[in-house]
C-alpha cells in the first residue's frame, strides 16, 4: 500500500472514530432526554479530534487515563460502545457493571484506567502508569487527558515536576475547550497552560484541537519522544464545548455568537471533506449500525440490580 | 435574582441561601468564594443572588483548587476577614484535609489568635453522582482539636446554625446533606440563631432513643411514626452540633429510655454513629436493656444511579426495623 | 550498607527493613519509593540498604509531592508493578487523602482490577516533632470500603504483616509507630507471614478483656502485669489490622471476661476504639458486667516538648487505673 | 539625612539583623547541644541575607508566612529573640507558650502569621493573606517564604494560578538553599522555579541571595508592584545551607568542597565590609547584649508545663 494510501485509510479511520463517538453521544444524550440514563452525563461533542487524534498514535499496550468528560477518548482507545452504552444506561453489563457511569468507565485491558468525577484526580495516576512502564523497561507510553480546569489542580504541578526529573513516558494532554463548568476558562487560568511545561524543563505545544491530523501530529511527535526516553510532553489542544457543562445545563450563561463560533470548528465535516465520499457514506453508514447495535445491546441487558452493589470491593471478594 | 423571601416555609437550601444573605449584609468582613458560587449562584443554586447583592470582590468564582480554597479562607481570616468557603462536595475536602486539619484546626493553638472560617461543603447520596461525590466523612473532622463541626437536618437549623458558624470565632466545617437540599420546612420569622453545641430533641418518648443526623433525622422521625401505632415510644434526638458533640442530652435521655439506636448516613466503622454508641454506654451501659444499635450504609461503595444509591442508605424502614430489634418486638 | 542479620531480637524498624528486602528479593514488581527512602535511607534510617541492593529504578527519592506519590503507586500497580510508598508521616496523608480514598481505595470497585498498592507510614507522637508531625488518623482510613489498614504492636508483626500487604492484592495502609521504633523483640527465624485481618491475644485473662493497637499494646501488658498483683486477671487483644477488624476475636474475649478496656493514642472521637466499643456492646451488652471504658489521648493538640507529648499520651497507669475502675476496685 | 547618609543607616539595620538572627542560630545551637532544646531545630545560618533583604521592603503591617526553617524570617519581620528563644527552650514564656517549638512560631500582632511543620503548608495561607488585604483595600502585602523543595507541593501552582489571575498582593519568596533534607536540590526541581512564574503570566526573578541589597531590591519591586495593584512576582534567592537538615544532622551527604564554597558566600562579611568599621563594632556588641539577655530571659523562664497543653483551642476556652 502506498504511503498515500495509508494517509488516506488513516484519515478514514480517524473520521470513523469520530463519527462513532460523536453517534454515541448523541444517542445517549437522547436516552437521557427519556429519561433513560441514571446517572450525570458530561457530554464532549465538537472536541472528538482531541481524543482520536492524540489517540491516534497509540498502541494497545499504552495507556491513557481520562476524565469526567470521556466518552470520546474511551471510544478513541478502543472501548466498544455497547458495553459503555450499557454503562451509561446502568446496564449490568456496563464495564462497571452499571453501577458506575460515565464517570466511572474503566478497561485496563484496553489500557483505559478510567474515567474520573475527580477533576485532576487521574493526573497521578498517569502519571503512576508511566513510571511503571519505564521500571518495567517497557516502551509503552501513557496519555493523560485532563481540562483546562484540572490545570489549576496542585496535582498538576506536581506531575510536570516529577515526571520531567524522572523522563518519563508521559504524554499530559489539555483539553481546552473553554469552559469549566458553567464558567469561562478565563476565570480559571492563569496565562496558557502549554507554556508552563517551560518553568519544568520540559516541551510544550499547542495545537488546533479540532483538526484531527494535527492533535495526531503533536501527540505522534510527544509520544515517539516519550517511548525513546526522551521524556513528558504538555500538549494543550484548543476546542469548544458545544453543550453544557451536563445535559440538562442549557448553558445560559454564554452569549450565542461565542457558540456559534465554537460549534463553526466542527471537527467532522474538516476531515470528512478530505475523504472519498463513498467511503465516507460507508463510514458513516457502519456507524449507524454500530451505535444501533450498541443501543440495542444496551436496552436488552438488564438494569443493574442490588446485587452488584456489594461484590468487587476486595480481592477476596471479587 | 435576590433573596427569597425571609420567612414560612421553606427549602434547605433557601435557609442557607438566607444565612449567608444575612450574615453577609450584617458584617462587611465576611466573604464567600468557592467553585462556580458567582456568577451562576452555585452548581445546586444554593448562593443564588450573592453576588449582585455583594459584588464580584467579596463574592468569588474560584479555580478548582480545594487546597488553595482553604488557605484562602485561613489567611484571609487570620488578617480580619470572615471568610466563608465554599466545597462543593464533601469528597473534595480529601484534597484540602491538610489545609484543613493540620493548618486551620490549629490556627489558634499556634497563634493564640482567632480564625473566624466557616467552611461550607455538602455530603451524601442523595444525587446520582456516584462514589466520589456522595461520601460522609463527617467522622474525620470530629476527631480534629480546635474545629467544630455542624450537620444541620432541616431549614431552620441549616440558617440558624450557618449564622452561628459565620459568627463564631472558630473554623467551623458546616455540612449540608445533598438528599435534603429541596426539603421544605417552617422558618421562624426573625434573627434566629442556632446555638453551636447543642441537641435538639425532636420527638420526645419513653421507649427508645433514636439519635439522628443529617438525612436520617426525617426518615427516624418517619420511623418513629410508624412504630408507634405498635405502642413503641420513641424519642428522636438531633446532635445538630457532631463536635463539640452534646452527649449529655442523648445519656439523659437514654437513661430514661434504657434504649439507643443511633442513624446515619455514613458507614458503620469510626462513624459519628460508633461515638455515640461508645459515649452513651461508656456512661450508662448498667441502665441499658439492650445493646444499642447502628443503622448505617453498608460498608460498600457509593453506586452512581440513584435507586440503587438509594437501596444502599439506611431508610425509614431500617430505623424501624432497628427501633423494633432494640425493643425486642420483631 | 545491607540488610540487618535475617533473625533474633530485632528492633521494629529492623523488622520493617527485613521485610521490604525479602519482598523485594522476592518480586521484581515491587519498588520503594518516598523521600529521603533511597540514597539517606530514610529520615529515621528505617530503608537504609535498599538503595544499593535493589538499584536507583527500584528505590527511588522523591520530590515532596505526597497526593502524586499514591498516585506513583495506584498508576504503576495498575500497570503491573507492586509498589511500596512511604509516607514520611502519618499526617503527610491529609495530602494524599484524596489519591488514598478516592482512587486507590476504589480502583477495584470501578475496574475490576487488582491494585497491589502498599502505603507505608508513620503515626504518633513518640518523637518530639510536634502536632503536625505526630497525629494518628487511622480511623479515617478503617471507614473506607477498598482499603486495609494494618497496625503492627512489635517488630515480629512489623516484619510479618508488611510482607503479607505487600504480597495482598488490594492496596494497604501500613502505618508504623514512632514510639515503637527502636523497641526490640524476638523474630522468629525464616519467612514469616502475619495474616491479615487476625487479631493477636497477647495475654489470657479472666476478668477484662483491654483491647490495645500500636504503642499502647506493650502499655497494656505493661498495665496487665501490675494488676495482677492486684488478683485482676487481664487479658490483652491486639487486632494489628484494624480494618477488616476482626471482632469475633474481641467479642469472644469479652463474653469470657464480660469487662472490655479498649486503650489508643488517638484522641477519642470517632477512634478506632470509639469502633471497638461500638462493635463489642452492640453484640454483647447483656453480657457485659460493666461499662466500656476508652484509654485515649486528651482532646487536645500534641505539643512539641517529648516530656509534654509523652505526658499527653495515655501511658501504662492510665491502662491500669482504667482496668481497676472497669472491675470496679479503684 | 542625606540619601548616602539613609543608605549607610539602612545597611547598619540590615548588617545588624543578620547578625542577629546568625548569633541568635549559634547560641540556640549550643543549646541544643546541651540538651535544652526540647524539639527539632532546624537552622538557617548562612541564609540571613534572604530573610533580611525580603523583609526590609516591609512595613510591620505587610504580612509573612515562614517555614519549617524559618527563625531568620521571624527575626527579619521583628519577632524578639526572647521570646523565640524561649520558645525554642520550651519556656512558657515563648510565643506559643513554650508547647510549639521551632516550626509553630506566630506572631500575628507583628504580622508574622506562622512557621509551619508541613512543607509547602503556608503558601495557601499566605495566598490567603493576600486575598484579604486586597477584599479591604488595604495595600499591604504578604511574602510567603518557602524552599525549593516546597514548590514539588501542589500548593504552589495553585497559589500562583490563583494570585495571578486576582492580582494579589503576594511576593512568592523561594529560597533555594541547594538541599531539600538529605536530598539535592538537583532531585527534587525540574528546571528552575523562578521560571515557572511566566507559565502563570507572572513576572519571576532569580537574585543573589547572598548580597542583602540585591534580595532587598529585587523584593522592593515586587512589593511596589503588589502594592499598586500590580499582582504577584516569583522571587527565587539563591543561597546555601550551611549545616545539617536539622540540629544532629551531620550531612554527610555533602561533599567538603560544595560546603567550603557555599559557605564562601557568607552574607555577613560582604556587608560589613560596606559599613563604618566603628559602627559595625558597635552592632556586633549590641547583638551580643541582646542575644545574652535573650538567653538569660529563656533559662530565667520556667519550662512549659502540663497546664498549656489544653489552653487555646477553642474561643470559648481561649
Ligand atoms: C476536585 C474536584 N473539584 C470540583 C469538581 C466539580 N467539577 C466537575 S467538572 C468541573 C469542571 C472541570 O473543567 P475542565 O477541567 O475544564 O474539564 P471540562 O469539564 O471542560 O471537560 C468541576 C469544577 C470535581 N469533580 N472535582
Ligand atoms: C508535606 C511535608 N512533606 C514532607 C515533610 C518532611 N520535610 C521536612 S523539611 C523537608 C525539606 C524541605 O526542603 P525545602 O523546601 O527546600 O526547605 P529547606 O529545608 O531547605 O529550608 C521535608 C521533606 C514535611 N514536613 N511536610
Ligand atoms: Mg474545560
Ligand atoms: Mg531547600
Amino acid at each position: 500500500m502506498s504511503p498515500d494510501d495509508q494517509a488516506a485509510e488513516a484519515r478514514l479511520a480517524r473520521y470513523r472514530r469520530m463519527r462513532l463517538s460523536r453517534r454515541f453521544e448523541e444517542t445517549v444524550h437522547e436516552q437521557f432526554e427519556q429519561g433513560n440514563v441514571p446517572g450525570p452525563l458530561h457530554l464532549s461533542i465538537g472536541q472528538e479530534a482531541v481524543a482520536v487524534g492524540a489517540c491516534a498514535p497509540l498502541r494497545r499496550a499504552d495507556a491513557i487515563v481520562s476524565t469526567h468528560r470521556g466518552h470520546h477518548h474511551c471510544i478513541a482507545k478502543g472501548a466498544h460502545p455497547d458495553r459503555m452504552m450499557a454503562e451509561l444506561l446502568g446496564r449490568a453489563t456496563g464495564y462497571s457493571r452499571g453501577r458506575g457511569g460515565s464517570m466511572h468507565i474503566a478497561v485496563p485491558e484496553l489500557g483505559i484506567l478510567g474515567t474520573n468525577g475527580i477533576v485532576g484526580g487521574g493526573i497521578p495516576i498517569a502519571t503512576g502508569a508511566a513510571f511503571g512502564f519505564q521500571v518495567e523497561e517497557r516502551d509503552d507510553v501513557c496519555l493523560c487527558f485532563f481540562g483546562e480546569g484540572a490545570a489549576a489542580n496542585g496535582v498538576f504541578g506536581e506531575a510536570l515536576n516529577t515526571a520531567s526529573l524522572w523522563k518519563l513516558p508521559l504524554v499530559m494532554l489539555c483539553e481546552n475547550n473553554v469552559y469549566v463548568e458553567m464558567t469561562h476558562q478565563s476565570v480559571h487560568v492563569a496565562g496558557e497552560i502549554w507554556r508552563r511545561a517551560e518553568g519544568y524543563d520540559m516541551p510544550g505545544v499547542s495545537v488546533d484541537g479540532n483538526d484531527v491530523d494535527l492533535v495526531a501530529e503533536a501527540v505522534a511527535e510527544a509520544v515517539a519522544r516519550a517511548r525513546a526516553g526522551g521524556g513528558p510532553t504538555l500538549v494543550e489542544a484548543r476546542t469548544y464545548r458545544w453543550l453544557g457543562h451536563f445535559a440538562g445545563d442549557k448553558a445560559a450563561y454564554r452569549d450565542e455568537v461565542e457558540v456559534a463560533e465554537g460549534r463553526a470548528g466542527d471537527p467532522l465535516p474538516v476531515t470528512r471533506a478530505k475523504l472519498d465520499p463513498a467511503l465516507a457514506d460507508g463510514a458513516d453508514e457502519e456507524v449507524e449500525g454500530e451505535i444501533a447495535a450498541a443501543l440495542e445491546f444496551a436496552l436488552q441487558s438488564p438494569l443493574a440490580g442490588e446485587d452488584v452493589l456489594a461484590v468487587g470491593h476486595y480481592a477476596e471478594l471479587a | 435574582m435576590s433573596a427569597p423571601a425571609k420567612s414560612g416555609s421553606l427549602k434547605f437550601w433557601q435557609g442557607v441561601n438566607q444565612a449567608l444573605f444575612e450574615e453577609m449584609e450584617r458584617d462587611d468582613a465576611t466573604v464567600l468564594i468557592g467553585e462556580d458560587v458567582a456568577r451562576v449562584g452555585g452548581p445546586y443554586g444554593i448562593t443564588r443572588g450573592l453576588l449582585d447583592a455583594f459584588g464580584p470582590s467579596r463574592v468569588r468564582d474560584t479555580p478548582i483548587s480545594e487546597a488553595l480554597l482553604v488557605g484562602l479562607g485561613t489567611g484571609s481570616a487570620a488578617v480580619g476577614l470572615r471568610p466563608i468557603v465554599e466545597l462543593m462536595f464533601f469528597d473534595f475536602a480529601m484534597l484540602a484535609a491538610d489545609q484543613i486539619v493540620n493548618q486551620a484546626a490549629k490556627y489558634r493553638y499556634f497563634t493564640g489568635h482567632s480564625l473566624p472560617l466557616t467552611i461550607r461543603t455538602m455530603c451524601g447520596a442523595g444525587g446520582h453522582n456516584g462514589a466520589q461525590h456522595s461520601q460522609n466523612i463527617e467522622a474525620w473532622f470530629c476527631a480534629v482539636p480546635g474545629l467544630k463541626v455542624l450537620m444541620p437536618s432541616n431549614a431552620a437549623d441549616a440558617k440558624g446554625l450557618l449564622k452561628s458558624a459565620i459568627r463564631d470565632d472558630d473554623p467551623t466545617l458546616f455540612i449540608e446533606t445533598q438528599g435534603l437540599l429541596t426539603k421544605r420546612t417552617e422558618v421562624p420569622d426573625g434573627e434566629r440563631l442556632v446555638p453551636i453545641g447543642k441537641a435538639a430533641v425532636r420527638r420526645e418518648g419513653e421507649d427508645v432513643t433514636v439519635v439522628a443526623i443529617g438525612r436520617l433525622v426525617e426518615r427516624a422521625l418517619q420511623a418513629a411514626e410508624e412504630v408507634e401505632d405498635e405502642g413503641i415510644s420513641v424519642e428522636v434526638i438531633d446532635p445538630r452540633t457532631l463536635s463539640p458533640f452534646d452527649a449529655q442530652t442523648v445519656i439523659d435521655s437514654v437513661r430514661r429510655t434504657s434504649r439507643l439506636v443511633v442513624a446515619v448516613e455514613a458507614t458503620a466503622p469510626c462513624s459519628f454513629a460508633a461515638e455515640v454508641c461508645a459515649r452513651v454506654t461508656e456512661s450508662c451501659l448498667e441502665e441499658m436493656d439492650a445493646p444499642p444499635i447502628r443503622v448505617t450504609s453498608p460498608f460498600i461503595n457509593i453506586p452512581t444511579p440513584l435507586p440503587l444509591a438509594e437501596a444502599r442508605a439506611p431508610g425509614a424502614d431500617d430505623v424501624a426495623s432497628a427501633i423494633r430489634a432494640c425493643v425486642g418486638k420483631e
